[in-house]
């Protein structure tokens, strides 16, 4: 075999702490090494055809590069060896600089170090095989989990790319947070009124089967053909019959239902349409609150409901679908506000979160767009906003920034100002954050035309005073503390994670972080993608992100997902494990731990075999470590390459 | 039930005498058995932390140490501040390196971590209000109304307090409670009485202390429980301080929560030590019978009424 | 090849292509120094790896070996960490009747996202090798046998 | 009527149906027994049980796959048979198992420190307490708790666990728990001390795998890993580390998985005590799992599973 090395500076990022001539030169030493060189830049245009050359000039059969993480750019210098006409698989990577040179400064131990992460890649190139893809075929139907805007508007671009469009959406109606918003920053418009024509082309639209108040239960396959088995709830109303005329709520006697999507300001009957808007718009019985589910007697909607809707007896039921790719918009949730004790949230029915004030600011909410206070229906003259409630704070566990809070506060404060004239809004704020296209003028807004007092400091504690709420905080401009006599404070809850989004993540088998928040491939350069191939990310359950990174990002991934589908076969990656028939006893016990159920036992000539099916194989090696006699190999990552890297590091 | 290792603190045996003699006598009614931890000595107070850490925690270690060899489910004691030294005292000696340096200083090492606790706790946990309440079916505090304030250091800082709600605690709501008392939604529980500013600075503890009076006279209360030695004497001794500070004349009797449980429970007035209350406690007292009479009286004339209705009927 | 003489023990990591590789760039990328005894070798999942190997390495003169993988429950093939845990464990706790000392393996879990956390784990492991000193070693060929000693 | 008759009687009736039964006889000498493949009714006569059939006889059957094979058991070898069965290894329904109570048998090696290498031995006449040899016209006798193996000492399950038919009345077990002294103390002794221990032990090792022949839960046979290329696990450097490394992949190939019969050190010419690997490793599997291999053909080896929340697992902070 006849290997070439080629050592990267990466500019000064490798250059600077390590030698790479030298390690160059001492790779000549390796066996099989007939060509080294080191380079400025192996990844840029004349780095590549540098490698192409000397490929051809020495008719080197493999290739090693050492220079940043394979996680980087694997793909790129397999894409150059192929095109010298070398199968990609016959080419190796050291990780010289985010694993050597950008971690100490100490250059004679960073060189010796690059000169052994050199070395074990030739030895593992030494044992690599060409390997070829297989074709498989397709499904070209795509399941967007969540109805929200990100993943409304995935939905509308893949189905205006003429793709099926399977949108799984856990509430009772499509629309999510946008859907529950007065107004919008920084124009200031509807936001019912711009979501919802996007939300009736949803309803409307032939490629998208809309499923409401599911969700996924299982998902199984692999990019191409995922099967789903989705859980849809019992509405206890057939939705074929239902023609949403809302007959049933306004008879239902149940009147103290939770009312979700109001933010549990206030109440709402146990049969009910959300919101006059809803899609799709059908009536759904909370079985907590209805007295006939509950206590047996009632029926009061059955007898009334025009079309015989009602059915008390519906369990729900698991839909399957197969489809190709996978969008996740699941979106986020509120922060817990009762986690700060000292505010008083969920104590006192005053102190309220910022979606809950978007509901009573609502035309369309419970208070028909009259702001009147939770706990006794006054119309509130001074009202705080405290910002940062669950968000850049490490004693909740939340140091991140919600991103968006600044934003609707200030908005909240301009409405605040045309629903109640003679109203006074004080902002409590860390730092203003607008970073976007007319958004600080927007907060300037706020602060110059409305009379918003802006305090900048922390609230340090909220307590009742007769039938007012006082305010205590520090005004760190002023380097006072400040006391604020306010008859309703509303929270700026911060974003986290939504219910169930790391089960979700689990199902997909994608990462997330800490926080519950999904990961994306790269932070930069791959900011839709996941780790697993053909899933998709858009909206806030990546990151707190506003409804116009949202709606970007929704089209991004449907751009993603249109591009997989542009393909008509896709190609499996061939690092996947084979079996030496020979070699195998047939005790099944790859069989057993596999995770994707790629591995069948077959007869051969009356004895047990294992065998790969090598489209379903996703390259774990699990049974490789599994297999007592080594008879199953997970190619590119055999025993013997990874015991010769153990060698070629631990000979005594 | 356990035995538990007492630790009185100096003021106990100085200026809250009534609670320190209230403390045992309930203790005793409601069969918690203390043991004093023999020749306990400060654990530092408010000065000590200020000068030395190591110092500062031997001084309560010490305690603790002796505290051993009694085999006690935990060290109790009445005082929030001597509380706060002891527990602070643990939680830095579970560092090893720390704990080795006190060790250093000790005649006696540590070398267990026995609990502690508050009496308070004690009562809210180990006891509970369940148990308070069925010894006593009458209600016999039925009508007065209190307002339970705990002061800033019961409770905090959690990670090292670890008892109770920091921000909106309920242990001594649920104790008054279980008397039959009318417990009030005091806001002000947790907030600061201006501590051993009355010494140097009485305007702060006037005005801070006078808020937490006014807040109570808002809300209607009879009279203000509390759970710390120095808050009781800031509310009570000082109220004529506050008083002026805010031109307005405060009259609201400040009790120990024992004082409260002990006269519920029958205690003899000698360990009430109710006498040693700057503000009358009378006052309360009185407002509590009054509304006790008025719903006897009530409920006599609704007999009185149902007995005519049922003559009549006959 | 022999580590840096003097100032480095013979440390090999054994990390996941998906969540601890990652965690380790995600290190680099952020500058978090470590020290330089660690050579990782890339595997897809924790659930490649064999016990075996951790044994192959030792016996080979290692000083130390660290094994990380995606978090349980994070794992990119949805179960391969679960079955890596059992392994190592079971392993690990084989190690001392052989006369080698647990601590010189440790199997941790950094996701791709932790790189501080990376940092921490290599410093902390390789302070941990750095305390046991070189692990005990059977010398060349002909001093481990002395048959064959005696008949040169 | 004797156990052996009734054995014997058993089998003869089973042995039309079967294409061979599997038991013990009389070696070169009156003191080492062999395997004994009964195919015709006249090789039963032959079998012997007692302390000195010491054979796991579970060992052939994964080698008699698509035979019919009767077994003959002690309580240890069943626990092998069970293992297999619930490692898919063997088919039950080919197997016919023949269970008797086992006394505990005799450690050959132990005999031999006693009375030394004597060449061939003429008799032996074993009693319940007793074994009565006689050599060269002279007689020798050592009592059984001199000699018996250790494994019998802490054996749970002297009856065999699985069977189809069975001689005599099941006894009780030699012992009620294990508690895995011998490992405790061997790892009492200095980590340097343990692992000059085995560096000395395995140097004495000459690669014979005759432990792994004997071993009834190594099925690869051929394709072990000690001997192949591919992959290459273990080369034929003659070095205390390849052999080792042997010994390690062989525990832990086995973990979860061994029986204890003790075959593998009964069988190693050299003595190399390897038993005390496997062990080590069912103590840990007990400890961390609460799993005893060859008891249940039901139960999943606790390898070839997980729980998401590992009851005793800890893990490690950093």
């Amino acid at each position: 075999m006849k290997i070439g090395v080629f050592v990267c500076h990466c500019g000064s990022n490798i250059g600077g702490t390590v030698d790479a001539a030298r390690v160059a030169e001492a790779s000549r030493e390796f066996p099989d090494v007939v060509f080294t060189s080191d380079t400025m830049y192996a990844c840029s245009e004349p780095g590549q055809d540098g490698i192409i050359q000397a490929i051809k000039d020495n008719q080197l059969d493999g290739v090693v590069v050492s220079s940043c993480t394979p996680r980087m750019h694997e793909p790129t210098f397999r894409r150059t060896v192929e095109r010298a006409g070398l199968n990609r698989f016959m080419f190796e990577m050291a990780n010289i600089r985010e694993h050597v040179s950008w971690i100490g400064k100490d250059k004679e131990a960073n060189t010796n170090k690059a000169i052994e992460l050199t070395g074990i890649a030739v030895e593992k190139l030494r044992r690599d095989q060409p390997l070829f893809a297989k074709q498989f075929d397709i499904n070209k139907r795509v399941l967007v989990i969540g109805g929200g805007v990100a993943g409304i508007q995935a939905a509308l671009d893949c189905a205006d790319g003429d793709r099926e469009v399977v949108l799984v959406e856990r509430e009772s109606t499509i629309g999510g947070k946008m859907a529950k918003l007065d107004k919008t920053f920084p124009t200031v418009d509807c936001s019912s009124c711009i979501l919802g024509p996007k939300m009736v082309d949803v309803a409307q639209h032939p490629k998208i089967q809309l499923y409401a108040m599911a969700e996924v239960e299982e998902i199984g396959g692999y990019v191409g053909n995922y099967e789903v088995k989705i859980r849809r709830k019992a509405p206890y109303v057939n939705w074929d019959l239902c023609t949403g005329c809302g007959l049933c709520m306004e008879k239902c006697p149940s009147k103290k239902s939770t009312d979700r999507f109001n933010e549990q300001v206030g109440s709402t009957t146990a049969i009910n349409i959300p919101f006059p808007q809803a899609i799709p718009k059908k009536a759904v019985i909370d079985p907590k609150f209805c007295i006939k589910l509950t206590k047996g007697k009632c029926g009061i909607c059955a007898k009334i409901c025009p079309t015989k809707a009602i059915v008390f007896d519906q369990r729900e039921e698991i839909i399957s679908e197969s489809v190709g790719a996978i969008v996740a918009a699941t979106g986020y949730d509120l922060f817990d506000i009762s986690k700060y004790g000292e505010y008083g949230g969920g104590r006192l029915p005053d102190v309220i979160t910022g979606l809950q004030y978007e509901r009573l600011l609502s035309a369309s909410g419970p208070t028909g767009g009259h702001v009147k206070r939770p706990s006794d229906g006054k119309e509130p003259k001074t009202i705080v906003f405290v910002q940062c409630v669950g968000s850049r704070d490490k004693s909740v566990d939340r140091p991140y920034c919600s991103g968006f809070c600044c934003m609707y506060t200030a908005k909240q404060a301009i409405l605040t100002k045309d629903h109640i004239p003679d109203s006074s809004s004080y902002v409590f704020y860390m730092d203003i954050r607008s970073p976007g296209k007319m958004y600080d003028e927007f907060t300037r807004r706020a602060m110059e035309e409305y009379g918003t007092q802006y305090v900048r400091g922390r609230v340090s504690m909220i307590y009742p005073q007769g039938d007012k709420l006082m305010v205590r905080g520090a005004d760190t401009l002023m380097g006072t503390q400040v006391e604020v006599e306010a008859d309703l404070v509303v929270l700026a809850a911060g974003a986290e994670a939504a219910v169930g989004a790391p089960q979700l993540a689990e199902k997909l088998r994608i990462s997330y972080d800490k926080y519950g928040f999904f990961m994306e491939s790269h932070p930069k350069l791959r900011p839709v993608e996941t780790n697993t191939a053909g899933v998709y990310l858009a909206g806030s359950c990546q990151g707190p992100k506003d409804i116009p990174a949202s709606v970007a990002q929704g089209s991004a991934a449907a751009a993603k997902v249109l591009a997989l589908f542009a393909k008509d076969k896709l190609e499996n990656d061939p690092m996947i494990s084979l079996v030496d028939m020979k070699r195998c006893v047939g005790c099944g016990k790859c069989v057993r731990v596999c995770p994707f159920g790629a591995i069948k036992e077959i007869d051969v000539r009356g004895e047990p075999k294992a065998e790969v099916i090598e489209t379903v194989c996703q390259g774990c090696g699990l049974c490789t470590a599994t297999c007592p006699q080594g008879a199953i190999q997970l190619s590119h990552f055999t025993d013997n390459q990874i015991l010769a890297e153990v060698n070629a590091l631990c000979q005594l | 039930m356990s035995t538990y290792a007492y630790y009185p603190g100096c003021s106990g045996l100085g200026t809250s005498q009534e609670y320190e003699s209230s403390t045992r006598a309930v203790c005793r009614a409601l069969g918690v058995k203390l043991v004093d931890i023999p020749d306990w000595s400060c654990c530092g107070s408010t000065p000590a932390h200020t000068v030395d850490h190591l110092l500062s925690s031997a001084l309560a270690a010490r305690n603790l140490a002796l505290a051993e060899d009694l085999d006690a489910a935990a060290v109790i004691t009445p005082c929030p501040s001597c509380l706060t030294n002891l527990k602070v005292a643990v939680h830095r000696m579970s560092d090893r390196e720390f704990r080795m340096q006190v060790n250093k200083l000790l005649d006696k090492p540590v070398d267990r971590s026995t609990p502690v606790k508050s009496v308070l706790q004690v009562l809210a946990e180990d006891v509970g209000p369940e148990t308070v309440a069925e010894m006593l079916p009458h209600k016999p505090l039925a009508g007065l109304k209190v307002a339970p304030y705990y002061g800033c250091i019961m409770n905090r800082p959690p990670e090292v307090m670890q008892f109770d709600d920091h921000e909106n605690p309920m242990a001594m709501d649920n104790l008054m409670a279980a008397l039959g008392a009318e417990v009030l939604p005091f806001p002000l529980k947790v907030e600061c009485c201006g501590a051993s500013y009355g010494v140097a600075r009485k305007d702060i503890v006037a005005k801070l202390s006078g808020k937490l009076l006014q807040a109570a006279e808002d809300l209607g209360a009879h009279a203000v429980v509390t759970a710390c030695p120095l808050c009781q004497m800031n509310l009570d001794l000082r109220q004529g301080q506050a008083s002026s500070a805010a031109g307005h004349k405060f009259q609201l009797p400040v009790f120990y929560y024992t004082q409260l449980i002990g006269l519920a429970l029958g205690v003899p007035q000698s360990e009430l030590g109710l006498s040693k209350l700057c503000v009358n406690p009378r006052l309360a007292l009185d407002a509590m019978h009054a509304v006790q009479a008025e719903k006897r009286e009530q409920e006599a004339k609704k007999e009185a009424a149902k007995q005519i209705h049922k003559a009549k009927a006959a | 090849m022999p580590a840096l003489a003097g100032k480095e023990l013979r440390i090999v990591g054994f990390l996941c292509n998906w969540c601890s590789y990652g965690g380790a760039d995600t290190a680099g990328v952020g500058r978090f120094s470590q020290p330089t005894d660690l050579r990782i070798i890339r595997v897809p999942c924790s659930g490649r790896i064999n016990p075996l190997f951790v044994a192959k390495t030792l016996l080979s003169g290692a000083d130390g070996v660290l094994v990380s993988g995606c978090h349980p429950r994070d794992c990119h093939y949805a179960e391969g960490n679960f079955y890596a845990r059992r392994r190592l464990e079971v392993f690990k706790r084989f190690l001392p009747t052989m006369g080698i000392d647990p601590d010189r393996f440790e199997y941790t879990w950094v996701s791709a996202s932790e790189g501080q956390r990376w940092q921490k784990v290599v410093t902390t492991f390789t302070e941990q090798i750095h305390k046991l000193g070189p692990a005990p070693r059977f010398g060349f060929a002909h001093e481990q046998n002395p048959a064959t000693a005696a008949a040169c | 009527m004797t156990i052996l008759t009734q054995l014997k009687e058993q089998i003869t009736a089973q042995l039309p149906k079967l294409d061979m039964v599997i038991g013990w006889e009389q070696g070169y000498d009156a003191l080492h027994a062999t395997p004994l493949f009964m195919r015709a009714a006249e090789d039963v006569e032959r079998l012997q049980i007692g302390p000195l059939s010491v054979h796991n006889t579970a060992t052939y059957l994964t080698g008699l796959r698509n035979k019919k094979v009767g077994l003959v058991v002690k309580g240890c070898d069943s626990r092998a048979v069970v293992q297999l069965q619930q490692e898919g290894l063997i088919d039950r329904e080919n197997v016919v198992v023949f269970g008797f109570p086992c006394d505990g048998v005799a450690d050959l090696t132990k005999v031999r420190r006693l009375i030394g290498d004597v060449g061939r031995v003429e008799e032996v006449e074993t009693t319940p307490t007793e074994l009565r040899l006689r050599v060269d016209g002279r007689e020798e006798q050592v009592a059984m708790s001199d000699v018996m193996a250790d494994k019998c000492r802490r054996c749970q399950y002297p009856n065999a666990l699985v069977h189809d038919h069975f001689a005599g009345k099941p006894r009780e077990p030699h012992a009620t728990s294990d508690d895995y002294t011998d490992v405790q103390e061997f790892e009492s002794q200095s980590l340097e001390t343990r692992f000059e221990h085995w560096k000395s032990e395995m140097s004495r090792c000459i690669r014979c795998y005759a432990c792994r022949n004997a071993c009834p839960m190594c099925v690869c046979r051929d394709h072990c890993i000690a001997q192949s290329r591919d992959p290459h696990w273990v080369t034929q450097d003659d070095m205390v580390r390849e052999k080792w490394m042997f010994q390690v992949i062989h525990a832990m190939h086995l973990a979860g998985r061994c029986v204890e019969c003790g075959e593998c050190q009964r069988a190693c010419p050299v003595d190399i005590p390897i038993l005390a690997l496997k062990r080590k490793m069912n103590k840990e599997i007990k400890e961390v799992f609460n799993y005893d291999a060859g008891v249940d053909p039901q139960a999943i080896p606790p390898l070839l599973s997980f729980q998401v929340e590992e009851e005793n697992i800890n893990e490690r902070g950093w």
